[in-house]
């Protein structure tokens, strides 16, 4: 019998997010008994090696592919051409500007990070400023965790005013100096919002080194320094997608197509809030990742 | 040493040499440009392994297989080409690899400072230790690698052309040293083309030609005449310079009131066509500054240029060239020659849009005829003249620039220490091209050490002393060095008159 | 003198050479053998995998090869003068960034905004000349803070958000079409791959055959002694960085194309794959010696073995392992053949 | 010469210098002006930003500095021997991987930890010394190797996920912890900053006291002259490389103290930064010259300039360019002023 095989090309590899929704196609590899690949370049700018990345995972003639483009118009002569070899492509992640894919596998980030906002405005009481450390300023992931939050501070809650937006590039140490940078130049700050792991650990570690108090802070993701913050409170909370759901979606989903199965257009593996009053439940900690 | 052989890509650079050396002997190693004078020695100090021939020193067979090695058979050598650390002080280079420790390789820097003070008080040389080698005249370099040498002890000392940069007096210093050592038991390889050193120092002579051992002679017994035979194969005739009354002639080049810090002060002189106009001077008395300022290597604070009457502002070696004058340099390796190049683009460098066709392309073949034109003149030494100048011999590497300024056809040209490493029968050569030159009414500055090289050549000995001009002497027989050193030591009146 | 035998004038007479053989010439002229490593690698990758040796993804390697070849030609003709050029990968997407503004945002024709990425390259290419030659700031610096500049100014005018091509038909042609493969079906190398070709085969020209190849090699060789030759050795130092310059801004031109969009971000880290890719080749960082064929070797070997560890599905960490080793063992093989040879 | 006896002659008496006074003289021996570039920088941010001089932010700055600054004094002793580092960033997040192996994985005790990560350091420090000694390769290629390896081993061995400090009490206060600030209250600086300028003082100790120091700089002015002064110069430039690597190890503690974690994808990019304070702080990339004090204020400059624009709340677009043009001003204004001098 000949082997089912996945390759999936995603936006990243070494972030723990990345590597939850490794973990997810995984354990879908597993479950199913195909053989899954997961690569994807170091930045989430490098369009042009997550092609060249595409086009060697179809060298291979897979049985489908799982793609989550950086830029979706980039890779549309590849997907073409995987289409009309016959290899269903499930997006994941973010979708594809074309009717190419077979499915997609996502999260709403730009919901998501509004309900950051409200949350962030819940607990500041309505009023006051905030400050944003996103983690990438060109990426699609940035774009709409960032105006997600913009946007909907500005709609629903005329009260707060949002400082400074700046960018750590998700690495924890340059996130730290950003959002030191910030507290300095914005003693009075009420909140802040990291848009994804390494930004909301870089707003934790400047809040310890410079002794901030009464800081609120919203963070993005899990993994262990961000779920270990959230239980002792210095996270006030944060949003959480599921990323091994995603992961584990996307085989699943490819292995279907691959049998001619039917699936629908869009399969939303949602997101959730958790704090530290609700961090324990199951429904909660299954979605998180250390 | 007998039968050593070594060979080179496309170079059989040593076939069948054979060498002695006995206790407190001088012995010097003459030849061409090229024979494989610096090659042999390199052999014996481990730089270079040979390809065959054995090796005996002190009656033992041994085979130095790297400078350290060589070091500890306590054989020294003094390199043709200065290898010195630049970044580092003077007492830095003198004492690398053996440095004054204390403990945990702290380095003792006061006696090192004091020691290299030391060796230098014995040479009289008067040096600073924490001077950076770098900012040092070549000169001063040399006698940087001398002393480093001689602190090594060896019983085997190799001078390899020690003196081509040093001046009179530095000369007669070296050759005390020399003398102190050789009472020691050193035995001393000497090797130098000025013929007349030679007698003063040297107890028997080897000659060596296209890397063939020519023969060894008693130094005291053997005219010079014969030694020169036996290394060109030929006589070299010393023709007297004939001395054109070029007086009358159009005043090509003329300087006015330069002065750049303490090295120049107030120069003035000019030269007219036809004419060689020599500089003379010790070591550090401002010509080189001079020559380099004329050619705006270096920015001047005040003075005027007039290049055949008409002032020329020369902002820079580019702007020098275009209004025809040309800078052979003293220090060939750093300023004359790109060495990783080959001998076709290093003569061309100068001249390059002499052989540009259309849309920028080069036309080689128009280069490689005058390549192999001067290679065959100067009787440049080289496989090919695609071969990378850097394994040229230090001789060969200096006509290659002198090739490159010929090709530009200056009209009027500086040559700095133009025979520097040259031998003896292309000196004569030179000379003769030289005049040449003068005859089809170029102006030409030579920049020599060499006092008699500089009373040979030249129709009029500019003297030099302390970035001054002291004066200006006509050449041929009417002048004796005596007139000329006079002129050199002419130290600043102000100064002498407050001693007085 | 005189006594100068007449073998040392046998000098082989030039022949007029077919610019592939000159360029082979070259190649062993500086007995650059990495050539051997590639093949190697082509094989071994061959051998392990089935997959491998397809004409497709022969033609993703060279498609993959094209833009950090043309960036790695940029940088060796500036390495070849002494310098490193760090501003290749951002000059290349500010070039694309330009040509979107001029193409997308102002509508023009299509090749005025193929001049416009050209123009724009070569003129920030004498921007970091004039900083190295005028100002004599060094390389590093001088082409590191362009390569902040241009990183920064790509984001400016594109308000940081990839400028797209879909207003201009042909213009993914530049680098996804295939003339070649119009002209044989069995063989369709994009014309990416055809631009690398053509782009490496002018500088190979250039840097062999014309005064400013030569004083590329002279300037890295001894800049003081072409100085003191009489060169005005600024000028031709800002023109070969502006040549540099205007290469870049053909490489933005094929990304721009391939991705069909001018992505802002992009760049960083680019620099680094384009200098290995030349000092791979055999060009050497302290200048004065290097070959464009030994930089077109250096690009594929890297892109070979990117490739191939990916098509043998090894693990993604692995692979920067094997990938740093490969690099190692390469230049240590080339080193030990050069030796020997 | 028999004639050299052992008496001391006329030198001036070297008076026992405190390290600060060492510290400013090699600064103003090697002409270093980047200084006047810094305070120009801290006055003009303190103008603009009535928030920017508190002594929080300060501290900020020099914590911001630490880990680069050790990074960057790696980068210079290697660059003083005419070689380039490009695995400093990438060997310090490996270090801290180890460390984190021997202190979370195994449960070893702390000083074991510190030891693992030093130890690591300057084995792969001696692995490249090694390439690029005995094997000839050359530097850039030895090190972007070696950068490119220690990346792939840091996720193999922590396997892509952070590891955390958390059962190594005292681990975050190397460098979040503040010695000086328990004696005096009133400067809380941080323990990260204090090795920063024990590091510092002992790289400069090294350089110009000791054995290993001269033979770093003589290797970059002259290799060659070195071995043909019978030194053994494969095995100073081996213990060069080795001590960098110690170095990169210590860089490694510091971060991973500061992020109480070992963040196995972190370092790629930080060599770049590294070897640009180094060359802002006057150090010349062909080996040589070069001063730790330099490199200190070139970290400095490069951490104000960062901070400020941050403070300032520049765009991110425009802090990029500001950047890049300051860093091509500071130098040229070094340049300048040096002529002059
Ligand atoms: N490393 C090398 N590679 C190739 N050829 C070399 C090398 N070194 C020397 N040669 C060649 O060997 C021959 C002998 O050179 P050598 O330097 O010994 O001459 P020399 O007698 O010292 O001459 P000079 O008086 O000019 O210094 C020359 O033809 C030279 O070109
Ligand atoms: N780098 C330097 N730093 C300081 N002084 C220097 C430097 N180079 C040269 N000088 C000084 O400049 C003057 C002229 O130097 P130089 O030795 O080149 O003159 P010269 O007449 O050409 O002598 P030479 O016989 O060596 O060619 C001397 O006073 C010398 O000490
Ligand atoms: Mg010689
Ligand atoms: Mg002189």
């Amino acid at each position: 019998q000949e082997e089912v095989y996945i390759p999936l090309v995603s936006k990243g590899f070494q972030h723990q997010f990345w590597q939850a929704v490794k973990a997810g196609a995984d354990q879908a590899a597993d479950e199913f008994g195909v053989r899954v690949t997961f690569e994807g370049p170091d930045s989430e700018t490098m369009v042009d090696r997550q092609i060249d990345m595409l086009a060697a995972a179809l060298a291979n003639k897979p049985s489908a592919i799982g793609f989550a483009a950086l830029d979706s118009q980039a890779a549309i002569p590849l997907l073409r051409k995987a289409h009309e070899s016959g290899i269903p492509v499930v997006a994941f992640d973010s979708g594809v500007d074309s009717d190419l894919p077979v499915t997609t596998a996502t999260t709403d980030n730009v919901a998501a990070a509004a309900l950051a906002a409200d949350k962030m405005a819940e607990h500041i009481g309505g009023a006051g400023t905030v400050a944003v450390v996103a983690h990438d300023q060109t990426s699609r992931t940035g774009i709409d965790r960032r105006d997600g939050f913009l946007n909907r501070m500005a709609a629903a809650h005329p009260g707060i005013e949002v400082v400074s937006v700046q960018y750590g590039q998700g690495d924890q140490l340059q996130s730290t100096e950003v959002a030191k940078a910030i507290l300095t130049a914005n003693p009075g700050l009420a909140g802040m919002f990291g848009t994804n792991e390494g930004s909301a650990i870089g707003i934790v570690n400047a809040v310890r080194e410079m002794n901030a108090t009464n800081l609120v802070i919203i963070g993005y993701d899990s993994g262990k320094a961000q779920t270990d913050a959230v239980r002792q409170g210095v996270i006030a909370g944060a949003i959480t997608q599921n990323p091994v759901g995603i992961g584990y979606e996307t085989v699943k989903a490819a292995v279907m197509a691959h049998r001619g199965e039917a699936l629908p257009n869009v399969i939303d593996t949602g997101f959730y809030y958790y704090d530290a009053s609700n961090i324990d439940e199951a429904k909660i900690a299954a979605v998180l990742y250390d | 040493m007998k039968g050593i052989e070594k060979r080179f890509p496309g170079v059989h650079a040593l076939k069948g040499v054979q060498f002695d050396l006995a206790e407190g002997e001088v012995h010097a190693l003459m030849g061409e440009n090229g024979a494989g004078k610096s090659t042999l020695m390199k052999v014996l100090s481990g730089i270079y392994k040979r390809d065959g021939g054995d090796l005996w020193i002190g009656g033992e067979l041994a085979d130095p297989a790297g400078p350290r090695e060589a070091q500890n058979l306590g054989i020294g050598i003094i390199h043709q080409e200065l290898s010195l650390m630049n970044d580092l002080t003077v007492a830095q280079n003198v004492f690398i690899g053996r440095e004054p420790r204390g403990a945990f390789g702290r380095l003792d820097e006061r006696a090192l400072n004091s020691q290299t003070a030391e060796i230098f008080a014995a040479m009289n040389l008067k040096l600073d230790p924490k001077a950076v080698v770098g900012n040092l005249t070549i000169a001063k370099q040399q006698m940087i690698e001398i002393a480093k040498a001689l602190s090594y002890r060896s019983r085997v000392l190799i001078m390899d052309e020690p003196t081509a940069a040093l001046n009179d007096a530095e000369i007669a210093e070296l050759f005390a040293i020399i003398r102190q050592l050789q009472t020691e038991g050193v035995g001393i390889v000497y090797i130098s083309h000025k013929m007349d050193e030679i007698k003063r120092i040297a107890d028997r002579v080897t000659v060596m030609r296209d890397g063939e051992y020519v023969g060894t002679v008693q130094a005291a017994d053997t005219p010079l005449s014969r030694i020169i035979s036996m290394m060109v194969g030929r006589e070299v005739l010393e023709k007297p310079l004939k001395v054109p009354d070029t007086s009358g002639c159009e005043v090509a080049l003329e300087v006015r009131q330069l002065n750049r810090g303490r090295d120049i002060r107030d120069v003035s002189f000019s030269v007219r066509k036809g004419e060689i106009l020599g500089f003379a001077g010790l070591m550090g008395a401002g010509r080189t500054e001079v020559a380099r300022a004329i050619f705006g290597a270096d920015p001047l604070d005040s003075g005027e240029v007039r290049v055949h009457g008409k002032v020329c502002r020369i902002r820079s070696p580019h702007d020098a060239v275009l209004a025809g004058i040309g800078y052979l340099s003293e220090d060939r390796k750093h300023f004359g020659l790109a060495t990783g190049m080959d001998v076709r683009a290093n003569i061309a460098m100068a001249s390059l849009n002499a052989f540009v066709s259309t849309a920028g392309v080069l036309n080689e073949k128009a280069m490689e005829k005058v390549a192999l034109g001067y290679i065959s003149q100067l009787g440049i030494r080289t496989p090919s003249d695609r071969q990378e100048v850097r394994f040229l011999s230090g001789g060969n590497q200096q006509k290659v620039v002198i090739a490159k300024w010929l090709l530009r056809d200056c009209d009027i040209l500086i040559f700095d220490e133009p025979t520097r490493g040259i031998d003896i029968g292309a000196k004569s050569e030179i000379y003769k091209l030289l005049e040449d030159l003068a005859g089809q009414g170029r102006a030409i500055i030579v920049i020599s050490s060499e006092l008699p090289e500089v009373m040979r050549l030249s129709h009029r000995i500019a003297v030099m002393c302390e970035g001054r001009l002291t004066g200006i002497l006509p050449g041929g027989a009417g002048t004796s060095q005596e007139d000329i050193m006079q002129l050199a030591t002419q130290r600043d009146a102000a100064v002498s008159q407050a001693g007085e | 003198m005189s006594s100068v035998t007449p073998t040392i004038t046998t000098v082989t007479p030039t022949r007029p050479k077919s610019l592939l053989s000159r360029l082979i010439e070259m190649g062993t002229h500086q007995r650059l053998l990495a050539f051997a490593s590639l093949i190697v690698l082509l094989i071994g990758f061959s051998l392990v995998s089935p997959n491998f040796m397809q004409t497709s993804n022969m033609i993703a390697i060279l498609q993959a090869t094209s833009v950090n070849g043309v960036l790695a030609i940029a940088a060796t003709l500036v390495i070849i003068t002494g310098g490193i050029d760090l501003s290749v990968g951002t000059l290349m997407t500010f070039t694309a960034v330009m040509a979107g503004v001029v193409l997308t945002y102002a509508g023009m024709p299509l090749p005025l905004g193929v001049a416009a990425a050209i123009a724009t390259g070569a003129i920030c290419g004498l921007c970091s000349g004039t900083f190295v030659a005028k100002m004599k700031i060094p390389p590093f610096i001088a082409t590191l803070g362009m390569m902040l500049i241009l990183k920064g100014l790509s984001l400016v005018i594109s308000g940081t958000r990839p400028i797209y091509f879909n207003d201009t038909p042909g213009f993914d042609q530049i680098s996804r079409g295939s003339l070649i493969g119009e002209i044989i079906p069995a063989l369709p190398i994009p014309n990416g791959v055809l631009i690398l070709f053509l782009v490496a085969a002018a500088a190979s020209y250039i840097l062999g055959r014309t005064v400013l190849g030569r004083y590329a090699f002279a300037l890295g060789s001894n800049e003081e002694a072409v100085r003191l030759s009489g060169v005005n050795t600024d000028r031709w130092k800002m023109a070969i960085y502006a040549l540099a310059g205007g290469i870049c801004g053909i490489g933005g031109l094929l990304i721009a194309s391939r991705l069909n969009s001018a992505q802002p971000a992009l760049g960083l880290g680019y620099e680094l794959e384009a200098i290995a890719a030349v000092v791979i080749g055999g060009t050497s960082l302290s200048g004065g010696r290097g070959t464009i064929l030994g930089t077109l070797i250096g690009a594929l070997i890297m892109a070979v073995l990117t490739n191939g560890l990916r098509v043998l599905s090894v693990a993604q960490e692995w692979q920067t392992v094997v990938t740093g080793a490969i690099i190692i063992l390469a230049v240590y093989a080339d080193m030990m053949r050069r030796k020997k040879g």
